[in-house]
């Protein structure tokens, strides 16, 4: 049977080998199309084919389930993430707390982070950066990325000395170190959230339940993410 | 080449699939479309030179959300087409017509300026031996702007190889059905450590894409010695 | 057969106001550089809108802006030569001469090619393309292309203009074929004399986007005053008979009664011909001639004396073979006592008839 | 207008400053490349051919990612001009780069198509009146393709007005500095219930454009009246 | 002031070798369409590059292939009046006709617009551009435009085929003014044997892509028989001397003793002039006519008689104003007893000089 699975780009490393063990073991033929979650979810609400949709944050899960394209009951927050600063190669690792100098770090540099109102992982950075008393001062040394890779990319090539991504990315580019982890309380909690589409079939219920799976877990986790209990 | 897995493979007889079809099915229009902006003085002649360029002033992002708006299984357009049998919501078609459609201004510039360039008395001297306004185009002014349509329809191809703001926005990024070169190089570029195989497909795109100019130039080469009777 | 043409247009500095008709034939626009000569056949192509206007070709109303009636040109089965070759550049040689064919398929008279091809000397330039000819050889091919779309009115605008004199001289008949044979009207534009005085059945003269003078070419191109191309054109043309041929290379013809000498003429034997004499190559004497090497010599009798442009009249003699026309300077005007009634012999030179 | 926020005042002026200063800088550049395209015959022709085509070719993430990898400061351009303060990363500068680069083979194509159409004849008669070549091509050529240049320019500046792939890539999103009309719409659409904001500014954005169009296309049938004498 | 001329080119189907040297003055180049004239003019411009070819103007290496020497076009300085008018289109007629005296600043001889503007007949025209002119505006602009660049050789390729008589007769003497009083080296084209005989100083004939015949004008054309042309344009120029402007119209001439009458002649009295009398035009009595109205009677002695093409003979006649050529039939030739030595009176009809 065919699975239509929707989800965020940046599950791509992770998400790919589980499907293809659960469709070796299933003979289903599961299909992943890749995208930003606001495209992914647009495309949901304007009847595209999806069985399960995975989001990178969960203000859009939000909006298709009040719009009821979701099935009922089968929305759960799959993954967690973290926060990290990160820095070039050899940067000295920092103490993330409402005592860090950060624009001193900076310099003349910039700070790499996603769009700061409309990409997850920018608005996350954002609130922390706010709840640590440290917003007002980086404010106008932000450089703002399309997305959380551009950031990371920014501070890869050496534009910028520091950046604010996901743990997950961090971890995947030898070219950067991680200097410190936000504290999980300086932000809201970062989610993934998962569901079927109303007119899912049985088979790709069963697909998402394997993602909350132990297998999934394994792999999830090794992709640095956070597996978040059922 | 073992270098490019199935998927990537897949991927790539998809894009030339879409661009040729992109191409192709928007040259006829594209023609007529540059002819009655050169030639023909009608109301609404600014706007429908308005919308030819639309494609080009929106980000690409934003077109192809308007394209799911219409175009989708949901959309004023999209479902009497599909009524009649033709989708384009999440299929390589709508691939094809988010990229003719953003390829469609180039193509239609460089028309149009071949047919400016046609001196109009070499249409008068056809008219005076008979020869009816289509007859005309077909036998004197179309001969004549080969090479502009040439260049339009390698700048149109070009185009669509390239697109993916629009493409990923209208039809997402389903393997084996939207997935194209692009979509799949942006989808690698999105995940921690997917720059190598993002950089391999792009190898391959460039590889394409050059080829098709180079026969392009070639032809326009050829038809232009033809033309000049060098 | 009759061409009606009535077309008044204006332009920043300059206003087409014609207006004339003429019977069937070859009919010269005649003019000065600029005169409206190419517009006026524009006009008639249905190339250019007039403010107003009438065009009637054989009956077919082609353009009547009161009636509201405008024929589209590729309705028009005219052929257009145009003063520049406009020649397709992407067809070969062969491709723009068969260009025209492929639409007057129905209308019959399959023009022939290769009939047309020789004539017009272009044989080994059929599988060349425009651009790999010379002005000439263009000029040629686009007159071809012309005909062969089997138009039922002819628009040649300076058609020969580039062509050296052996080259004309094996076209022109082409038109007179037309108009003689295939009695195809022509619109004929031109600043040769030679041409007009030979094609011409009539003569519209144009100046300053006016007709000046219309009439059969006799008339206008007779008087001198308002042709436009001054007495140089003047001349008497003569209705002939082919009489023989004679071993020297020149050929005897019959004009009422009296032997002119040409140079060899293509005409058989008791073939019509009609020859043209130049005013200005017409020598006139009181006594019959003797000891002289010219060998046409034309008694008459002086029918008027005209003034003339430049230091001449134009004495017009009454001749057996038709009248003759004589450019002569007023001072031997005078010194022969020309006037009315006096007998007087012509003297034309064989070789330049 | 008072629908616009001060912000969205602020991006509308950096758009019209990017896209005005990218279509002026190229189009010396875009002309003597179409020039050379179009008249030369060098070895490496084809290759500068394809290098012109190439921001069609690829996805605009990966120009500009090209792009921030050699005029970043770290690249290889990027270190040199920043030495004698031409300074590109998080710029307006490098928008204008950004965009300048992804209209390139847009406005040459069009100028050298109109380049191709000049009657050689006439310049080699300007050439036998005394004129060098560089002399002909002022007083000859370049007035005959000036409805070639202004379309070039014109599709230049509508894609410079639409372009946000590479920008955000190369120089991110920095208020006041790198955030353009296109970036700010491509944030509002990010976030659920962006779209009626989004919707604004693609309204600012088309007007803008729209005006250019037309305003080029006044122009270009003024030239092509001045050169045809009617 | 020489121009040396040596080009090689091989076309497909075409085959061009040409190589003549030509003294000062205007040099026809003359032959059928196709010829190859359009060709060696280019190759003198310089835009085309002969396969081999050496071209010397007035001392001044053009071309060498051999020492690999080329000067670019816009250095030969050169006026070219192209077949085609080639004008400017987003050019004014003003700004055409200025266009290459910018260019020639500093070589002095700044050419008088006013003046050109004003033999040419385009004053009017100044502000229009190329697109609203006639066929014959055109080709007049374009000649001024190449006149006006002050060039050191002007090239003109039929520059006057598109322009009527009375306009021809108006820009001739423009020549004539670059021939005689400035000595500008002049490279001319044409088809007819009108402008050939008036201007040439030097007839170059090429036939199929090969020079054919070469020499002075009077050689050249005097010999019928390599005249491309045919006898027509075969006649005799005599040097002259103006004597009296008469109230008439007529100039009186002194040509060795002889009276001679033209009609009205610019010159001043006592000036300098040429005069070219056709060979057709000549008529020979061996009596001194009487009560004839050709006032021209030059009396003379035959001193040879060449078969010439044609159904005629070229009569070289010796007279006290120079050698005269007559071109009568054969028939008449042998009925006078034309031979060596005979004395013979040539007329020559006001009207026709
Ligand atoms: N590109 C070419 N390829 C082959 N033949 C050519 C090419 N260009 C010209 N020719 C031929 O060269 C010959 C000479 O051409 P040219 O233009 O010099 O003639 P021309 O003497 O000027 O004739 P015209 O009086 O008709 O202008 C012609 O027969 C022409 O067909
Ligand atoms: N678009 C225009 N605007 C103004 N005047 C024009 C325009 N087109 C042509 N004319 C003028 O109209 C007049 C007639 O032009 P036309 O081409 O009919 O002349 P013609 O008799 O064919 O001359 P030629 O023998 O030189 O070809 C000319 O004086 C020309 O300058
Ligand atoms: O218009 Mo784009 O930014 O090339 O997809
Ligand atoms: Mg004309
Ligand atoms: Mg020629």
């Amino acid at each position: 049977e065919e699975i239509t699975v929707f989800a965020a780009a940046s599950l791509q490393t992770a998400l790919d080998p589980i499907a293809e063990s659960y469709a070796a073991r299933t003979n289903d033929e599961i299909r992943i199309s890749y995208a930003g979650s606001s495209a992914l979810a647009r495309q949901i609400e304007y009847g595209a084919p999806a069985d399960i949709f995975v989001s990178a944050n969960s203000d859009w899960m939000d909006l298709l389930d009040e719009r009821g394209l979701l099935a009922p009951g089968t929305r759960r927050d799959l993954l967690s993430n973290r926060l990290v600063l990160i820095g070039a190669r050899d940067a000295e690792p920092v103490d993330i707390g409402p005592d860090l100098a950060l624009a001193e770090l900076l310099g003349e540099g910039r700070l790499a982070m996603a769009l700061v109102d409309a990409v997850p992982a920018g608005i996350y950075g954002k609130a922390a950066l706010t709840s640590l008393g440290l917003w007002p001062e980086v404010a106008p040394r932000v450089a703002q990325a399309d997305n959380v890779r551009s950031a990371l990319a920014l501070v890869a090539a050496g534009e910028a000395p520091l950046g604010i991504v996901y743990a997950t990315d961090a971890m995947a580019d030898p070219r950067v170190a991680t200097l410190g982890v936000f504290p999980d309380e300086s932000h809201p909690m970062i989610v993934y959230p998962a569901a079927a589409t109303a007119d899912a079939s049985p088979a790709a219920l069963a697909f998402l339940d394997a993602l909350s799976g132990p297998e999934a877990a394994t792999r999830f986790e090794a992709a640095g993410f956070t597996v978040l209990p059922r | 080449m073992t270098w490019l897995g199935p998927e990537e493979w897949e991927a790539v007889a998809l894009s030339l699939k879409v661009s040729l079809w992109a191409t192709v099915v928007s040259l006829p229009l594209g023609i007529l479309t540059a002819y009655a902006l050169a030639r023909w003085r009608f109301p609404g002649r600014q706007i429908l030179n308005g919308l030819v360029h639309l494609p080009l002033i929106l980000p690409p992002v934003v077109t192809g959300y308007l394209l799911l708006l219409t175009f989708g299984t949901q959309g004023p357009l999209g479902g009497p087409l599909q009524e009649i049998g033709i989708v384009f919501a999440f299929r390589w078609t709508g691939a094809a017509l988010a990229a003719g459609i953003m390829a469609f201004p180039l193509m239609v510039r460089a028309i149009r300026l071949s047919i400016e360039a046609v001196d109009p008395r070499l249409e008068a001297a056809a008219t005076t031996l008979g020869a009816a306004r289509p007859m005309v185009f077909l036998t004197v002014t179309l001969p004549l702007i080969l090479p502009g349509v040439l260049a339009g329809a390698v700048l149109a191809f070009a185009k669509a190889m390239g697109e993916f703001g629009a493409t990923i926005t209208f039809v997402s990024n389903i393997p084996g059905e939207t997935r194209t070169l692009s979509t799949a190089i942006y989808a690698f570029l999105q995940i921690p450590g997917g720059d190598s195989s993002a950089l391999r497909l792009v190898v391959v795109s460039i590889v394409i894409a050059m080829g098709a100019l180079m026969l392009a130039e070639w032809l326009s080469v050829r038809v232009a010695r033809r033309v000049s009777g060098r | 057969m009759t061409l009606e043409v009535r077309i008044s247009r204006r332009l920043p500095g300059f206003v087409l106001d014609v207006d004339f008709e003429v019977a069937s034939g070859i009919t010269v626009l005649f003019g000065p550089s600029g005169a409206g000569k190419t517009s006026v056949v524009n006009g008639v192509a249905g190339l250019s809108r007039p403010d107003e206007g009438r065009i009637v070709s054989n009956g077919r109303v082609l353009l009547d802006t009161k009636r509201g009636i405008q024929v589209a040109p590729h309705r028009r089965r005219i052929g257009y030569v145009f003063q520049e070759p406009r020649l397709f550049p992407h067809l070969s040689v062969r491709g723009n001469l068969r260009y025209g064919q492929r639409f007057a398929g129905r209308r019959g008279r399959p023009g022939d090619l290769d009939a047309i091809t020789e004539v017009l000397g272009i044989g080994p330039l059929l599988d060349r393309r425009p651009g790999a000819l010379s002005g000439g050889e263009k000029s040629r091919v686009a007159l071809g292309r012309a005909l062969l779309s089997s138009p039922d009115l002819i628009l040649a605008d300076e058609p020969l203009a580039a062509l050296d004199a052996a080259r004309k001289a094996e076209i022109l008949p082409l038109f007179e074929r037309l108009r003689d044979d295939l009695g195809v009207p022509v619109l004929y534009v031109s600043h040769s004399a030679e041409e007009v005085a030979r094609l011409a059945t009539t003569v519209v003269a144009l100046s300053r986007g006016r007709v000046i003078a219309q009439g059969p070419a006799l008339e206008i191109l007779g008087n001198p005053s308002v042709t436009p191309v001054g007495p140089r054109a003047a001349g008497a043309v003569l209705e002939a008979r082919v009489a023989a041929h004679h071993a020297d290379g020149l050929t005897e013809l019959d004009a009422g009664g009296l032997p002119l000498f040409v140079p060899g003429h293509a005409g058989k034997v008791g073939a019509q011909t009609r020859l043209r004499i130049a005013a200005h190559d017409v020598m006139l004497s009181l006594d019959p001639p003797e000891r002289i090497s010219a060998l046409n010599v034309l008694p008459g009798r002086v029918e008027t004396v005209t003034e003339a442009e430049g230091p001449g009249v134009l004495v017009r003699l009454e001749t057996p073979a038709g009248p003759v026309l004589s450019y002569v300077t007023r001072r031997s005007a005078s010194a022969l006592g020309l006037k009315e009634g006096l007998g007087c012999h012509a003297i034309v030179k064989t070789v330049t008839l």
